[in-house]
This record gives structure tokens, C-alpha cells and sequence, in this order.
């Protein structure tokens, strides 16, 4: 086989190898419920609250403050529906943007189907809401300020401070979905003022299948998984113990290099942007030009269609993701890069590259280079193209 | 995901290209939902000498085309009149179910060339009496 | 270090060493995120879907019917709030029992704040549901029955086939939490009617963190979880992939041997009740005598407080469990050991064992001695004896 | 969940039996809550010569038994009135806050103990006036 290029690391990412060796242990030694009180079930509960303590420590909340979940979408469920369940009394208003990853979306659509009333900000061109927008929204009833960290498409980053600073004046709550962002750069949830936080380890070299909420102490907010007395009573369902231990490993190594990881991420990504823009004519780059993910690099190509660029490139042994409905099977392309203001068959024609820290300056190169053929052959294909 | 066959004819789309006196020419779809397709062809005697196709599309709109243009050429008008999406879907080994309406698509192109070619050429070819070229295949 | 012998496997199993091997390669090498179009992409979707074969053949369901959900916790939360949710309109009555698992009591209580009522049916003392209290519930608003398969303390089996066809008759929805019997005998969803289903892989030696729900065709369901199209855009969030191989793994195992399986572990089991009959005075066996799980053993012993007793066995290297209050931090014990009558006090001393193919009979003996022995030593100690 | 000094009392709980000709017995807790403590004691010209305990309860439970019986054996009336709940926890190096109404227990029981023995010989003890040996120690 030839080169294996993964460049889509927004989608998932490969378990680290010293994640897995810390996870493996969990299966069939340590294998004890947290709950139970003889010897092994205590040594899964020590685990999995080390595992609390790294990720605590990571976005500077307390440990009491962590809830593991299964998943980045379960923690944003669990925010919005947990909010809005505990805060009824107060009102039933809740703000949002429209690029909201579906997990955010959908679950909005949800509670307006329950009586709440959502409001969808605007993002402007380069996918940054508007804050004007933001504070003439807020209204008496308004319980809930939910916008995303950084962009899952166009790694954009919102100006999550400032808008902490509103929700904290109003007094409204504010969850921040960081799912995308945690791995991008560094969070401190009580610098940012964040009440609530989602994030997903399969998105940071962990296993995938396990999340985190992250919950300032004192918010009102209703349990979502009912069951047994585990996570202290506020997230039913016996722990995913390895699962746990594979996502505090992966922050614990994110930790450790941080600054010197995301250096090298950058550099490979404006060299991936650079190379791009200097070979291929008619494109556009989606996001903010600066604002924007260490990782994410986010370009239309006029006159193709994503999935098709998706299918050449793979038999190039590279993987990449595009915002162009033929992936999903819906006909409408990302409700991101229509957001953003890209006409139909520009969206159609984009493509996302994610980097991690295991990609290298050739894979770069390679990419570039491949791209450039294969954006040709499918523009020669191409009827709009002339 | 999309059988061998799919695949073949999406790596190496068979006519593609244009044809610039073409006697007939067929674009159908719409940006809007990520895949036209444009179908020229060149008709002698009654025979579909040559086809060329040009798509924006999916994979599958891509394979469909080729696959479409592969089962008329050198065929009568009459018999390139009868091409349905079912023959495209089957050539091809199967299309996953939200990727059906690619061949659709083709059908239409095949049948909006012939229907161009018969209306300069005032000819009324059986089976294009109800056709609508800007008809829209999708179900929005 | 001396003895362990691990008998609560009610509690959780260890993960079996073929299901790691086959989770393993699903870290690091075959790590695409199922939604991907590109190979290693295909790769993770090919994979969940084999498992999603071999679970729905396990219970004899479609491939169609199986969706994949983070544990027996969410599964029953899921059927029990889609199920509510989605059949308002035609009424707002549930049926359960007095002895269901928390996953399911709690989210009854809670649906209960939303305004629907629920009926908790009585057991007798061996633990099994009236079924003429059953018929008699059932309104004309009633939307729901859920009364679990087998019961996780004292391993009750419920006549799941006579609530089926009940249920059927009536037209109601009948959901049965399986989480305990899934290991423990033939499950045949068509035959006894059943249309939800709670399945959790940790229970049968595959890993945390994984389960599934089992949904007949054509049952009016709502979302629990709200985002991405996953599992036909049933249940949102990025599968967790290696833990579905594991889940999948796990069943195969179980399927390839299951009477043999069967056979082995209640041979086991009968011959530790006889064990501790003969050789302890003053004892009760709890849950049904004939129908019980193949693995459960459930006993009161006179006079003893259960967490004392899972203490002392921890020294001598046995893991078991108590339905004791004080193994949980409440005060009052196990419901499910009130359900039947049982005296506080009695309650109080209950231990439950539970057992695995892995245990051997040299296992159930030296549990015996070790039990007489400790059995012993707290009664002297006890004010109540004598 | 213990600490190394809890689980040392657990496992070898010292004093542990009855005292049949005792001086003052006290027994607190219920069944209902799983924990209930019994305690003997011998005393001689004001001084705690002998102490037995009997539990039925958790391991905490046993444990603060023990400790508490230890901590006053060999004192006088006047000393182990003055036992705290608190002083049983810091002897045991800590309980878990769900285990920490075992202390109390503890030190209810043995002010039982002591109020019976006041009763039996009509002494006033100073400190055990407020005493109510059936009260219940649990908030339910
Ligand atoms: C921004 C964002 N939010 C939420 C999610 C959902 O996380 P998970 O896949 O862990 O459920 C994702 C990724 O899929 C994401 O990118
Ligand atoms: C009967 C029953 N239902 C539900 C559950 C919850 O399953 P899980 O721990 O996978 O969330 C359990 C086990 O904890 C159980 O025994």
C-alpha cells in the first residue's frame, strides 16, 4: 500500500499509544466496580478520580466540578437540558448560535418543541458571532448563553471572554461546547467566567465513548442520566473505568507539552495554507484568518463538489472531511459555511484539514501536492468550470 | 459504501469531456444541491456516434454519468430514449439509497440531450412527449 | 499475596482477554470515526455493524432493531423518556415494579415531576411481580409497561412471556430491562413480544461504557440523545467504536457456549447455596428458589450488618456485594430487599454472590469456609445474637 | 474509603463481649439503620475498670466501637463523659462523611452506659444532665 496521510483530526484521532498502554489494565486486572467497597472496586474508583483530577487541572476548575459523560454529546445534552429543566422557574429562553455543532442544534430544536424559545445568533463572514447581536437578545426570561468555543469546521474562535463577561452581568448561565477547543489551546473556566463546558477525549488522542461536563459548583442543573448514586448522584450509569483512565492519560500528555505541541501544529498548518493558496487558483479560505484552531485549515475550491474531492484524495491514501451535503446524505451542505455566507456550490466544494502533532512537514507537502491533481482532474470533469 | 463498480467508474469516468458541435446537449441539477450534470452528444443517422459528459457531483453522480454515457453510445435514439435510472443503478452494481437520485439525474441528462437534439432537429422522438427538461429530481 | 476469588460479577465482569485482543487494534490503527467517507472510515462503520449482527442475533432481532447507547443506564432512560415523550398525545401511564434497577425507579420518579403517573407493582416474597395487579393497572392511558427481565439483587426472573402477551393484547408498549438476564438465559424478542430492550456489555465480560437498545420496528421512540445522524440518526454521538468491537466480541463469546456456559455456572451456583445452607445456621435464601438467575445467590444472614461482611470477606481476597444501606451511603437498604419483606435488620445482613465460567468449585468451597468463618466472628460480636 | 487505623480497629476490634455482672450498660441505634452498639462497663471507685463492646453495623461502626471503649477504659467517670464523637474520628485518623454518625453512636453509647451506671447508683454525673439515652442519633 502507499502513503496513509490522516488529516482529519476534528473528526477523531488515533488513541496514543501510552494512553492505551494506561487503559489496558482497566479490562481485565483492575476491573472492579467503582462502586464496590472491597479492594478492586476501590482501585477503579482511585482511577478514575486521578483521571478527575487531570482533566480539573487542565481547564482550571475543581475536581468536584467534573462529571465524566459519554461523550461530547452527551455533555452538551445534559448542559442545555439540564439547564433548562432547573431553570424553568426563571424563564425559558436560551441563546445560541447558528454554528453550533448538531449535538447543540438539535438538542435546541428539541427544547423548543418542549416550550422554550431559542435564539440563533449570526456569525459574520469569517464565523465570529455577533456580539451586538448577543446583548440585544438577552431579555429577562433569557436562562441560558450557549456558544461554542472554537468551530468544528471552520476552527474558528469566538470571543468566549467577552461573552462570559455578559452572561456573568446578566447573571444568565453560560456553557461553552470545547469539545473542538480543548486540545487548541489553553482554557481557565474561571479567567473565561463559564458556568458549564463540554468536552470529548477521542478529539485529544483518548478513547472514544467518553466525555466530560465540566459544571461550576452552585449551578442550578438538573441530572439527564437517571440511575444509580455514581458521579456523585448527578450522572447515573456505572463508569466507563478504562474509557476514563484513556481520557485523563490524554490530558495529562496534552498537558505536558502543550505550548510546544500547538507550536508545531500551527507552523505545519500555515504551511499546509500557504501551499495550498500558492498552487491552486479560485479557492477561498473559510474562517478567521487568525481567530482560528491551531489545527484547522478549511478551503472552498470553485466548480467541484466535496465528495468527490474526499474520494480521490483517499485513494491517495490521504482522509480529509468536507462540508458538502453528498457526505451526509442530506442535499443542504454545513449549515456552517452557509452561515458564513458561502453560496451553495462554493459550500459544496469545501474541504477541512485537521492536523495533530503526528503529522509532518512531507505529509504536508504531500497533501499539496496531491491536491493540486486532484482538484484538476475533477475541474476538468466539472461543467461550471470554462 | 459504493460497490466496485462505482468506484471503477469514478476513478476512470469513461467520456468525459466536451463535444463542441454537439447535435444535442443536456444539462440538469442545480448547484444548490451539489451536482449537475451536462451531457453533449453527437447523432448521425439516427445513432448516438459520440457523448461527452461534464458533472459536478458526488461520487456517484460522477460514476452515474459515465455509466449512463457508456449505455447509449452507439446506440439508436430510440433505445437511448428508454435508458432508466433502474438500468444506470443496476450497471453499476447497486447505489447506496440516498445516492439514487445520481442516476436519476443521469437519465435526466441522457433524456434532456435528446430532447435538445429533437427540437432543433423538429423531430418528435417516442418517449420524450411528457419530458420536462427543468424538471428538478429532487425531492426538496 | 493470598486467595482472590471474584464473585460479584452482577456488579461487573472482567473483560475477556479475546475481547481486548479484538478492541485493541480499534485504538490506534482502525481509529476513523464510522461517519468518515474514507477507508479507515468505512473500516470503523464495517466494524460496528458486524457487532450490531451479532448482538441483534442474540435476541434474535433485526440488525435494524440494535442501537448503541453508553450502558444498561441509558438504554433504560432512553426507552422510558421516548417512549413517554413520543406517545403523549395517547396517554401519560406507566407500569413498573417495586424492585427495578435505579436506572429505572429514578427516571419513573422523574418522569413522574413531569407530570405522567406511574403505577409500582408489588412482588411477592419471592420476588416475582403480580401479574393480576399488572392487569388491573393497565388504564386506557397507560403507554408503558417496563418490568425487568431478571433482577440484579436476587435474581428473580419475571414470566416476561405472560407480561409480553398481555401487553400485546392491550396494545401497550412493553420494555423490559435485560441487563442481568442477557448473560443468563435465551432471550427471544419476537417470541415474547417484547418491543424495548436494555442490554449492558460490562455485564458479560465485555468492556464499561457500552450498551444497547433493542427497538422493534415501527415503536414510536423519541430521542434521548440529540445531535449527529449516528445510528440512523437515532442516537447522536460518536460510536465508540473499540467498546462496540468489545460489546459485539463479548456476545459472540457467550453465544458460542451458551448452554455449556449455563450449565457450568449454575452447577456452581447450587452447589454454593447447599455449601452455606449446611453450614450456616440462621439464614435466609432470598429471590425465587427454581426461577433465578443461573449465577445469583442471594443471602440474609441473622444478626450481621452486610458491610461488615463484604469487609471481612475482602481480607480473605472474596469480592461480594450487600444489598446493606451502608454499602451505599443511605440508610435505608436495598428496595428491593423490602419489596420482598424482609425486616430491616434482616435486609441489613443480606450478601449477594455472584458468579462467573471463570469460578471452579475449589472457588465456591474456600468462599463456604471463609463465609462460616466470618459469619462467626460478627455474630459474637453482635448484641443481637443470643 | 477507611483509613489504615480504621480498618486496624476493624479487623482486630478491641474489648469486643459482654460484661455479665456490668455496672452500667448502654445500647443505642436500631436495626432499622443497620447499626446498633452495646456497651459494658465495670466500674470501681469512679474509675472505668473494664469495658465490652458488642456492634452490629459497618466496619465504621466496629470500628469507632473499638476506639471508643479503648479511649476510655482505665478512666474516670468524670473523663469518658467528656468523650466526643470528635475525638473518636481524630483517634481513627478520619471516617468518611457518610460513616461519621457511627462516632456518634459511639459516643452515645457510651454515655448510655454511663447514665445507666448514674441511674443504678444514683449519682448525679456531671455533663450527662441534658442526656436522652432514646434519643435516636440519625436524621431520618
Ligand atoms: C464542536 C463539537 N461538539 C460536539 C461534538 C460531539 O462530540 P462526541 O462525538 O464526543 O459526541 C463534536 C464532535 O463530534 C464537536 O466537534
Ligand atoms: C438490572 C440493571 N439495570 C440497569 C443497570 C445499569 O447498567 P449500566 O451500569 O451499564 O449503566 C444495571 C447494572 O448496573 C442493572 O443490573
Amino acid at each position: 500500500m502507499g502513503k496513509k496521510v490522516y488529516m482529519d483530526n476534528a473528526a477523531t484521532t488515533q488513541t496514543k499509544q501510552e494512553v492505551i498502554n494506561e487503559m489496558i489494565k482497566y479490562f481485565n486486572e483492575m476491573y472492579g466496580n467503582p462502586s464496590s467497597i472491597y479492594d478492586l472496586g476501590r482501585t477503579s474508583k482511585r482511577a478514575i478520580n486521578k483521571a478527575r483530577t487531570s482533566v480539573a487541572k487542565f481547564i482550571n476548575a475543581d475536581e468536584d466540578e467534573i462529571y465524566f459523560t459519554s461523550g461530547g454529546t452527551e455533555s452538551d445534552n445534559w448542559a442545555l437540558k439540564g439547564v433548562a429543566n432547573a431553570n424553568k422557574s426563571k424563564g425559558n429562553h436560551i441563546i445560541t448560535s447558528k454554528i453550533e455543532h448538531h449535538a447543540i442544534l438539535h438538542t435546541c430544536e428539541y427544547l423548543e418543541k418542549q416550550g422554550y424559545e431559542v435564539t440563533y445568533l449570526d456569525v459574520d463572514e469569517n464565523g465570529v458571532v455577533n456580539i451586538e447581536q448577543l446583548k440585544e437578545s438577552i431579555k429577562d426570561n433569557t436562562i441560558l448563553i450557549t456558544i461554542m468555543f472554537a468551530n468544528n469546521e471552520i476552527g474558528t474562535i469566538q470571543p468566549i471572554k467577552e461573552i462570559g463577561k455578559i452572561a456573568k452581568e446578566k447573571g444568565i448561565l453560560f456553557h461553552t461546547d470545547a469539545v473542538q477547543a480543548v486540545g487548541g489551546l489553553r482554557i481557565d473556566v474561571k479567567d473565561l467566567n463559564i458556568d458549564l463546558l463540554s468536552m470529548s477525549a477521542h478529539k485529544i488522542n483518548g478513547p472514544k465513548g467518553i466525555g466530560a461536563l465540566y459544571v461550576k459548583k452552585g449551578t442550578k442543573l438538573d441530572n439527564f442520566m437517571h440511575g444509580g448514586a455514581q458521579e456523585s448522584k448527578k450522572r447515573a450509569g456505572t463508569e466507563s473505568v478504562q474509557n476514563i483512565v484513556g481520557f485523563g492519560k490524554a490530558v495529562e500528555i496534552l498537558e505536558e507539552n502543550f505550548d510546544e505541541h500547538i507550536e508545531k501544529i500551527t507552523k505545519l498548518r500555515d504551511r499546509l495554507i500557504k501551499g495550498i493558496k500558492d498552487n491552486i487558483a479560485d479557492i477561498k479560505l473559510n474562517g478567521h484568518p487568525v481567530n482560528r484552531l491551531a489545527n484547522n485549515v478549511n478551503f472552498s475550491f470553485n466548480y467541484i463538489e466535496g465528495e468527490s474531492l474526499l474520494l480521490y484524495l483517499d485513494m491517495e491514501g490521504i482522509s480529509a472531511s468536507s462540508g458538502s451535503a453528498c457526505t451526509s446524505g442530506s442535499l443542504d451542505p454545513s449549515h456552517v459555511l452557509m452561515a458564513i455566507g458561502l453560496k451553495h456550490e462554493i459550500a459544496h466544494g469545501s474541504l477541512r484539514l485537521t492536523l495533530s502533532d503526528s503529522n509532518t512537514e512531507e505529509e504536508v507537502d504531500y497533501v499539496v501536492q496531491k491536491l493540486v491533481d486532484v482538484v484538476n482532474r475533477l475541474r476538468v470533469i466539472s461543467p461550471l468550470k470554462g | 459504501m459504493y460497490t466496485e463498480k462505482v468506484m471503477e467508474h469514478f476513478r476512470n469516468p469513461r467520456n468525459v469531456g466536451e463535444i463542441k458541435d454537439a447535435d444535442g446537449i443536456g444539462m440538469v441539477g442545480n448547484a444548490k444541491c451539489g451536482d449537475i450534470m451536462k451531457i453533449y452528444m453527437k447523432i448521425n443517422n439516427g445513432i448516438i456516434d459520440d457523448v461527452k459528459f461534464q458533472t459536478f457531483g458526488c461520487g456517484s453522480a460522477i460514476a452515474s454519468s459515465s455509466m449512463a454515457t457508456e449505455l447509449i453510445k452507439g446506440k439508436s435514439v430510440d433505445e437511448a430514449v428508454e435508458l432508466t435510472n433502474k438500468a444506470v443503478v443496476e450497471a453499476l452494481g447497486g447505489l447506496p439509497k440516498v445516492k439514487v437520485h445520481c442516476s436519476v439525474l443521469a437519465e435526466q441528462a441522457v433524456k434532456s440531450a435528446l430532447y435538445d437534439y429533437a427540437q432543433k432537429n423538429n423531430l418528435v422522438v417516442k418517449g420524450l412527449e411528457d419530458f420536462n427538461p427543468d424538471e428538478d429530481v429532487h425531492e426538496h
